[in-house]
């Protein structure tokens, strides 16, 4: 019984209210941040990095953002990926316009301006519910992502309508563009991601969040007991939104260099959504590990066999990938309905037991 | 509770004389007036009149689908009557929307549990103190400083809650889990947190056994007499209603058959014949 | 000047248009409503299964092209159309029974998001499955039935799409009947509003959930034949769930003649608006429009124009 | 425990009332980490009213569904013990084959069908039965009979109608299956006092006139005790005390905490003391 | 069939990108048996580039340019040499590679899809497009109405529709279609589709309304084949309906079959079989077996355009080990190759495909070329060449790559060049 709380004793609410109240997630929380920041840069591959780790990140706070207003809020929304493209979109669009503008100021614009379309598409919320409004909200996912097409300005009237990176630096290091080292560009993405979870995390077990439970788990006791739904909805989708525009800024600048609409097309909405429904619905930690799983396990399916020396068509094998892909989601979620996340807490729960079986 | 809770309860009632007793004051916190309210051709509410008095404990009892439930949504702002008007605290309104309700010191709790079940219940207590909390988003985020601050202080003033219900070792459950008993209690302190003038109770016994049904009794009493709350409780345990209320009014079938004190209602005929049926004579 | 110049072609001009070629108006109009019909075929299958189990089946995409590659592959593979076709409903239903038995079953009781996710996973099965069986190229699907245009009074008419809008109707009465007069009917109504509830008085969720399956993969297996005539039998076929999604909420998720009005309206709305207006801003407009319809009905009725009402009370 | 239960049975009763219904050393786990029942036995003979009792949170809910085998779509799994039915181990049956041989369980908290209306509620309930629409039918008129506040409400939709309505109709709709056996929970919940009577006179009389048997879970202990015929009493997933109902009623602690009944009869609401008691059965 | 060949000391790596599944699987089979059967017939019959051995990994993309790059970071660093050189076949993916290319080194050849602007060697020094690009081919294409039309002067007034996948792609042909309206004073129609393209009725209702003479169609997957159904079915004439290069393989016209006769498009390839080339693949890779060469696509339109880009990649190299030596070479001396490259008629003729595409001479500022295309037509089984070869229109297309890309320059801060 070496993990457990038995032993700690919190003497006042703000200790007890610690995002990580238990010593031992402490150091397991400490041991992550030394590999992430420093293990990994000095020793992962350019192929981690940027195949695996960089979108991983990306991801990660774009499933936050959508965490946030399906998990949280309990407004499903398929609009993902169009929030991701204005945020892309517009910091291009922005960094072309001003160069000397700090980039890291120009995400954050960027993702304002995110918030401020993902308040307006927020607002049939205030009438639909469920899968009704899901759907509603591919309204802006193709609409946005029409509009990104079709409107020549927003890719400086280029011929192809592809956004490109160009360079730019922080702290005199290259951090966008062709020239920047795979491990800048990791590290920068996981410093901005960092203080997005945390933020995220303050949110959640703050008023706000507890309002946005309250709606979700019941929208009608939430309005009797004084909390505006309407509001409380909105503040959600513009939230969510600008987390999902800095992620779909990030992905351009940081990991793709280029991209055309097709980058933010409806399959991006859905693989966030796959992310946070596997991670766990209302759980930041499930974001990390919903993004986990939907980026990693098709790069580890699609390498396995190779590993273990096996040779098959590569139709067949992807056509296996896919299979084995759809066959885990299922087998996640009959094992456990609410994600990764509560597996990982039940585990916990049965070591904080252990040796003892209840 | 006594420390936290009524010192800022008495704010709220300041203007009144401290010495506050329910036979002594008459004065009424919320009169109800020719209320009426029908569901395509259901009449739930047929000109019902009545009122609550400061700090009284008053019994809504009736049959089932007498309309009681919907007249404590009428009250709290949910159903809008078709007729009649309501006047809460010295202003008639005909029209109130359940968050102005709430903003004024009305809380309630529901018939079918209506609490948040993803939350826990500590998590749902502090819900309740929502309307309290005055930091904006930006402090939200920082979560230091003044919004940590406030958001101990509100905790405090939950645990107080968390403290007067005993519910101190379910803190941390989420309420989904819990057996519908403690829910009920749960959803209690969900109300009580939110330090109201009047609380709606409906059916806070339903599903109870004796002993419980006395737990909550215990609580109903020491919120009404301790703090000065206002109370209008929908029960069908004849006990209960007869021990606790000061008044009770009875409806059958959207109307008012009766109004009195728990005696006076017990021995009216057609309170009999409609609701208590011959056994309880 | 500019703004009248702006408000004339917006709001006046393609309302003259209509108006001064009516032949060809009605021309918008037909090919709006028969797309509309091939629609909600597709949708049709999507109302079936969350009608009778509150279950959003993001796989019936899925299910028409896994349809339509059995129906062809097996047709390929010598198959007479009346054997394909009948072998086709035969693993269909087998895959009815699989659903129900690895998968749903687990899953009683939770909530809806989670279903729906595990539909999701169910997709990538059925895709790969179906891929790795037919392979990946295009196959012509030809079963006969007549394709010839000919012209009617001024009109334009495909005998194909006639045929497709008459099968979708049928389909749709025989559905809404079996929905509205049975005692089977009911019980699905009953499962989609509370799996427990349901089990407790006796209705047997295997079964139902089999039924519901195969009725849909039936469904699916129409929709696949009608739409892979078009464009041949390929992987992108699955991709005409997408289209289906604004009938959905518009005719609401329950309704079976919700479908299908749901689907005229936006086959109708949908070309009206690529034609008249979509020039104007650069066209492509259709598949937008289409959830912007919709959501503008929603927004009257939210639960869309015959889905059933949402219970709010407490 | 049996060897109580034995005693409390004239010995002829017993030949021709043998167990419809019987749960030894049942245990259920939640999630698979919360354990709930710890192990619980009891035994229904045919024929009689059998209620469940104990505080909230104790365990009926769960032993009912660990019997109708709706355990699973709460995610929770019988892990020991046995349950059967006229002898024969049911664990492994689907609620639907449950259902057919006649036990029915009405859920706690009502679980009306929300979006059909109380009619189509009652026929649903009698989706398994076989034996025609003219017998459905009369006996939808049995059950409006019963309630005649479902024959008003008729055809509104169930979701809107109150919460006693609902309750009704959850009854009216287990009543349609023509059950042999039936898991009641908590059925006078939220119903009006004069309801409350009628509900345990319907129950009484299909014990009485149609042999039908019940599992009653119900916190109103006094009136349970008085139609029932035999009681078990509930705490913390054990069974701690069982018996026929006279000898439960005159129980003290059952009087103390399930009846409010102090010395001196019934104890007001308004006296109750501010400190706690201990069962003695805890103690 | 095997897709991964250990890759030894001395042998020259080819990364292949391929999309063998999802929604433009259809497409990406025959490209990648093509670019398969040609390497391992280089393989067999000659034992690799002067007996350097081509060795190759195939690598799923779905046509999805994310997998792309995934697929191009597994790769880029694979063989002893690092990749020689990418093909991403996929305009998405290339758009993705292009800023990437410079820094890791590796040259990419995008035959005819991709940045047209990369025409322009002084800036994409990396980047390769020949023989032909989306501009050349639609100012031919327009050449091609006028000579059916009986001159350039006729076209003023006609009416000519471009179809297009709305994407990137898909409206790469607009600006020189627009620019050539100007010049040549015709009336030009765009009409997008939206991805997929299933449901092309009020497109095509629009073509019916408006009659153009000539529609021009850049289509891909799914849309091509519904558009040509839909064409088929407003009775629309065939002959004046021409896809680009990418609407014009075999799978485009099977689902309508013989209602997709008359169907043109354009090509820079012959949709041939019988060069001497296929006679040695089916020698070489089939062992002769006519009937298993046919399952793999052989002879398709798609595959005898991978087969073309297979040998301008193995011909590169060969250019560049007549200056680096005859070993595996690296992706920086590949791109030499590319650049001089030099196929002659001649040496056509000596690799077994003359006639079966025309010569290519790449130079330091012209990495396009600007090569011919031909226009096929589907008689209702196969498609027959009924054209001759079309030269685009330098004097409009030229200056448009330049404008372009030296926007592209100015914006990522490139300095061109000098060439
Ligand atoms: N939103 C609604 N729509 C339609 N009918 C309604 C609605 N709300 C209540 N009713 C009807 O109004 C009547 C009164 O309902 P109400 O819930 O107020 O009864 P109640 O007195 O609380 O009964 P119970 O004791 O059973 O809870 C019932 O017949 C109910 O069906
Ligand atoms: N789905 C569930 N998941 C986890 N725990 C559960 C679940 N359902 C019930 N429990 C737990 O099981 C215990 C017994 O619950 P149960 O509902 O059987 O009690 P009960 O005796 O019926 O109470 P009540 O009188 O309140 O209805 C409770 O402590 C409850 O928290
Ligand atoms: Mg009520
Ligand atoms: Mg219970």
């Amino acid at each position: 019984m070496f993990y457990r709380e038995t032993g700690q004793f919190k003497s006042s609410y703000k200790a007890d209210q610690a995002i990580f109240p238990i010593t031992q997630d402490r150091w397991f929380i400490l041991f992550i941040f030394i590999i992430a920041f420093l293990v990994i840069p000095l020793t992962a591959s350019e192929y981690l990095l940027q195949a695996v780790m960089i979108p991983l990140l990306i991801f990660s706070l774009a499933a936050i953002g959508l965490n946030l207003l399906v998990g949280y809020a309990g407004q499903l929304s398929l609009g993902t990926g169009g929030f991701m493209a204005v945020g892309a979109y517009m910091t291009y669009k922005l960094t072309t316009a001003f160069p000397e503008v700090n980039i890291i100021v120009i995400f954050i614009l960027a993702g304002l301006i995110s918030a401020s379309v993902g308040f307006l598409f927020g607002i049939p919320s205030l009438r639909i519910k469920g899968f009704y409004l899901a759907v509603a909200t591919l309204a802006s996912q193709f609409f946005l992502v029409w509009m990104f097409n079709k409107v020549s300005w927003f890719y400086n009237h280029n011929s192809s309508g592809t956004i490109t990176a160009p360079p730019r630096e922080l702290f005199g290091v290259t951090v966008t563009g062709p020239t920047a080292t795979a491990e800048t560009r990791y590290i920068v993405a996981l410093a901005i991601v960092c203080v997005f979870a945390l933020i995220a995390k303050n949110l959640v077990r703050g008023r706000l969040g507890r309002s946005w439970m309250a709606v979700r788990d019941m929208d009608i006791a939430a309005e009797i007991i004084g909390i505006r739904p309407f509001q409380t909805k909105l503040i959600a989708f513009s939230i969510s939104s600008f987390y999902c525009g800095v992620a779909g800024a990030l992905m351009v600048f940081l990991w793709l260099g280029s991209a055309e609409t097709e980058a933010f097309s409806i399959n991006e909405s859905f693989y966030v959504l796959f992310m946070i429904i596997i991670g766990g619905l209302g759980s930041i930690l499930g974001s990390f590990l919903g993004a986990a799983f939907i980026v990693c396990v098709p790069i580890l399916l699609t390498n396995a066999p190779q590993l273990f020396g096996l040779s098959m068509p590569i139709d067949l094998q992807k056509h296996i990938e896919i299979m084995l892909f759809g066959f885990l989601i299922v087998f996640f979620l009959i094992v456990e309905p609410h994600g990764l996340a509560r597996l990982w807490q039940i585990a916990k729960e049965k070591l904080r037991l252990w040796p003892f079986p209840y | 509770m006594n420390e936290i809770v009524a010192p800022s309860n008495k704010e709220t009632n300041a203007n009144e004389s401290s010495g506050l007793h329910k036979d002594a004051s008459f004065e009424t916190l919320l009169e109800v007036e020719k209320i009426s309210l029908s569901f395509g051709g259901v009449h739930a509410l047929d000109e019902v009149t009545f009122d609550i008095r400061k700090g009284e404990i008053r019994a809504i009892i009736g049959p089932n689908g007498a309309g009681k439930s919907s007249m404590l949504n009428v009250i709290n702002g949910f159903y809008q009557p078709q007729q009649g008007f309501i006047k809460y605290k010295g202003n008639e309104r005909k029209k109130m929307s359940p968050q102005i309700a709430a903003s004024q010191g009305i809380a309630r709790t529901f018939q079918n549990i209506a609490l948040f079940r993803g939350m826990s219940t500590l998590d749902n207590i502090m819900t309740g103190r929502n309307l309290k909390m005055r930091r904006g988003i930006f402090w939200q985020m920082i979560h230091w400083g003044p919004a940590r601050n406030e958001e101990i202080h509100h905790r405090e003033i939950a645990e107080h809650v968390i403290d007067f219900l005993e519910i101190e070792p379910i803190r941390k459950t989420p309420v989904g889990r819990l057996p519908y008993g403690l829910q009920k209690r749960v959803e209690l302190g969900r109300a009580l947190a939110a330090q109201p003038d009047l609380l709606l109770l409906d059916e806070p016994m339903a599903g109870m056994n004796v002993e419980e049904k006395e737990d909550m009794c215990r609580f109903i009493i020491d919120v009404n007499e301790e703090f000065g709350t206002t109370i209008a409780l929908i029960e069908h345990d004849m006990g209960v209603v007869m021990d606790l209320s000061d008044r009770v009014v009875v409806l059958n079938y959207g109307k008012k058959i009766a109004d009195g004190t728990p005696d006076f209602v017990r021995a009216d005929q057609g309170v009999v014949d409609a609701y208590l049926g011959v056994s309880e004579k | 000047m500019e703004i009248i110049n702006f408000l004339n072609l917006v709001f006046l001009a393609p309302f003259v248009e209509m108006v001064s070629y009516p032949i060809f108006f009605s021309e918008v109009i037909i090919s709006g409503l028969l797309t509309g019909v091939m629609y909600s075929l597709v949708a049709l299958g999507f109302v079936l299964i969350f009608k009778a189990s509150g279950v959003f089946n993001f796989a019936q995409g899925a299910m028409v092209l896994f349809a339509a590659l059995t129906l062809v592959g097996l047709m390929e593979h010598g198959f007479p159309i009346w054997a394909a076709l009948i072998s086709t409903i035969i693993v269909l239903i087998v895959l009815a029974f699989v659903v129900e038995r690895f998968m749903l079953r687990y899953l009683i009781n939770q909530e809806d998001i989670i279903l729906f996710m595990a539909t999701i996973g169910l997709t990538f099965l059925i895709q790969g499955f179906g891929e790795t069986i037919w392979g990946s190229n295009v196959k012509p699907l030809d079963l006969g039935i007549p394709s010839e245009s000919f012209e009617l009074g001024g009109l334009l008419l495909n005998e194909f799409d006639l045929f497709a809008a008459g099968s979708g109707a049928v389909l749709v009465a025989v559905l809404a009947i079996f929905f509205h007069y049975t005692r089977i009917g009911r019980a699905l109504r009953a499962v989609a509003d509370d799996h427990q509830a349901a089990m407790a008085v006796g209705i047997p969720l295997k079964n139902i959930w089999i039924i519901v399956w195969s009725v849909a993969g039936f469904v699916g297996l129409v929709a696949g034949i009608m739409w892979g005539a078009k464009s041949g039998v390929q992987f992108s076929l699955s991709l005409i769930a997408l289209k289906a999604l604004p009938v959905l909420i518009l005719g609401g998720f329950t309704s079976v003649p919700g479908a299908i009005v749901g689907g005229l309206i936006i086959g109708v709305g949908e070309k009206i608006a690529e034609i008249y207006w979509g020039p104007l801003v650069g066209g492509a407009i259709e598949n937008w429009f289409a959830y912007v319809l919709a959501l503008a009905f929603l927004l009257f009725r939210p639960q869309g124009l015959f889905g059933e009402r949402i219970i709010e009370r407490v | 425990m049996s060897e109580v239960f034995e005693e409390n049975l004239s010995p002829g009763v017993e030949v021709d009332r043998p167990p419809v219904l019987s749960l030894n050393n049942v245990e259920v786990i939640y999630d698979h980490v919360i354990l709930v029942l710890k192990g619980v036995s009891l035994e229904v003979p045919k024929g009689r009213i059998v209620t469940l009792l104990g505080a909230n949170g104790a365990g009926k809910t769960t032993t009912l569904k660990a019997v109708s085998n709706l355990l699973k779509a709460e995610r929770g799994d019988v892990t020991k013990g046995t349950i059967e039915l006229d002898g024969e181990r049911v664990q492994s049956l689907s609620p639907n084959e449950l259902v057919k041989r006649g036990v029915v369980q009405v859920m706690e908290g009502r679980h009306c069908f929300e979006h059909l209306t109380i009619e189509e509620n009652l026929l649903v309930g009698s989706y398994v039965r076989t034996d025609g629409a003219s017998e459905i039918r009369s006996d939808l008129e049995k059950v409006y009979n019963y309630f005649p506040r479902l024959k008003d409400r008729s055809s509104a939709q169930a979701g809107y109608t109150s919460g006693g309505e609902q309750q009704m109709c959850a009854l009216g709709r287990a009543l349609m299956a023509r059950p042999r056996v039936i898991l009641l929970d908590e059925p006078s919940m939220g119903l009006a006092p004069q309801l409350v009577e009628e509900i345990f006179e319907i129950v009484d009389k299909l014990n009485k006139l149609e042999q039908v048997t019940f599992l009653l879970a119900e916190q109103n202990t006094n009136i349970a005790l008085r139609y029932a015929d035999y009681g078990y009493i509930l705490e913390n997933g054990r069974v701690v005390l069982d018996g026929d109902a006279k000898s439960l009623r005159n129980n003290e602690d059952v009087k103390e905490f399930y009846l409010g009944l102090s010395t001196s009869g019934r104890r007001s609401y308004r006296e109750v003391k501010h400190y706690r008691r201990k069962k003695r059965w805890l103690a | 069939s095997s897709t991964t060949i250990q890759v030894a000391a001395d042998e020259q790596f080819i990364p292949m990108l391929v999309y063998r599944t999802g929604p433009y699987a259809p497409s990406g089979i025959p490209v990648a048996n093509g670019f398969r059967d040609y390497y391992t017939m280089i393989n067999n019959r000659d034992g690799g580039i002067n007996g350097v051995k081509v060795t190759f990994e195939e690598c799923e993309t779905e046509y999805n340019t994310k997998l792309g790059v995934e697929c191009y970071e597994k790769l880029k660093n694979k063989g002893s040499t690092g990749a020689s050189l990418v093909n991403p076949f996929s305009t998405g993916i290339t758009y993705q590679l292009i800023p990437k290319a410079s820094v890791d080194e590796v040259p990419i050849l995008s035959m005819g899809y991709g940045r047209t602007a990369a025409a322009d060697g002084r800036v994409f020094k990396w980047v390769f497009n020949f023989p032909t690009t989306y501009w050349s081919q639609a100012s031919a294409f327009i050449r091609y109405v006028a000579q059916q039309e009986g001159g350039e002067s006729k076209l003023k007034g006609k009416k000519i529709a471009h179809v297009y996948h709305n994407s990137a792609y898909g409206k790469e042909a607009n600006p020189t279609l627009k620019a050539l309206a100007n010049k040549y004073g015709y009336e030009l129609i765009l009409l997008a589709v939206d991805h997929p393209g299933q449901e092309q009725k009020a497109t095509w209702l629009q073509i019916r309304r408006a009659k153009p003479d000539w529609v021009f169609m850049s289509g891909w997957g799914v849309m091509n084949q519904v558009a040509v159904k839909e064409a088929a079915s407003i009775k629309y004439p065939m002959d004046h309906f021409v896809g680009n290069w990418w609407s014009g393989s075999d799978a485009d016209v099977v689902p309508a079959a013989a209602g997709a006769k008359g169907y043109k498009s354009a090509t820079f390839h012959s949709p041939r079989s019988d060069y001497p080339v296929h006679k040695d693949i089916i020698k070489h890779v089939y062992g002769g077996d006519q009937a298993k060469a046919k399952s793999n696509s052989f002879g398709e339109v798609l595959y005898n355009r991978a087969v073309v880009n297979a040998m301008f990649a193995v011909e590169a190299i060969r250019t560049a080990q007549g200056k680096f030596g005859k070993r595996a070479l690296k992706g920086s001396e590949v791109r030499w190759g590319l650049e001089n490259l030099n196929l002659t008629e001649a040496r056509l003729k000596e690799i077994g495909m003359e006639g079966f595409t025309k010569p290519v001479k790449v130079s330091c500022s012209d990495h396009e070329t600007m090569g011919p295309i031909i226009i096929q037509q589907w008689d209702g089984n196969k498609w027959n060449i009924v054209s001759d070869w079309i030269s685009p229109i330098r004097e409009v297309v030229r200056p448009m790559v330049e404008k372009a890309a030296s926007a592209y320059a100015a914006e990522n801060k490139i300095t061109p060049r000098s060439c």
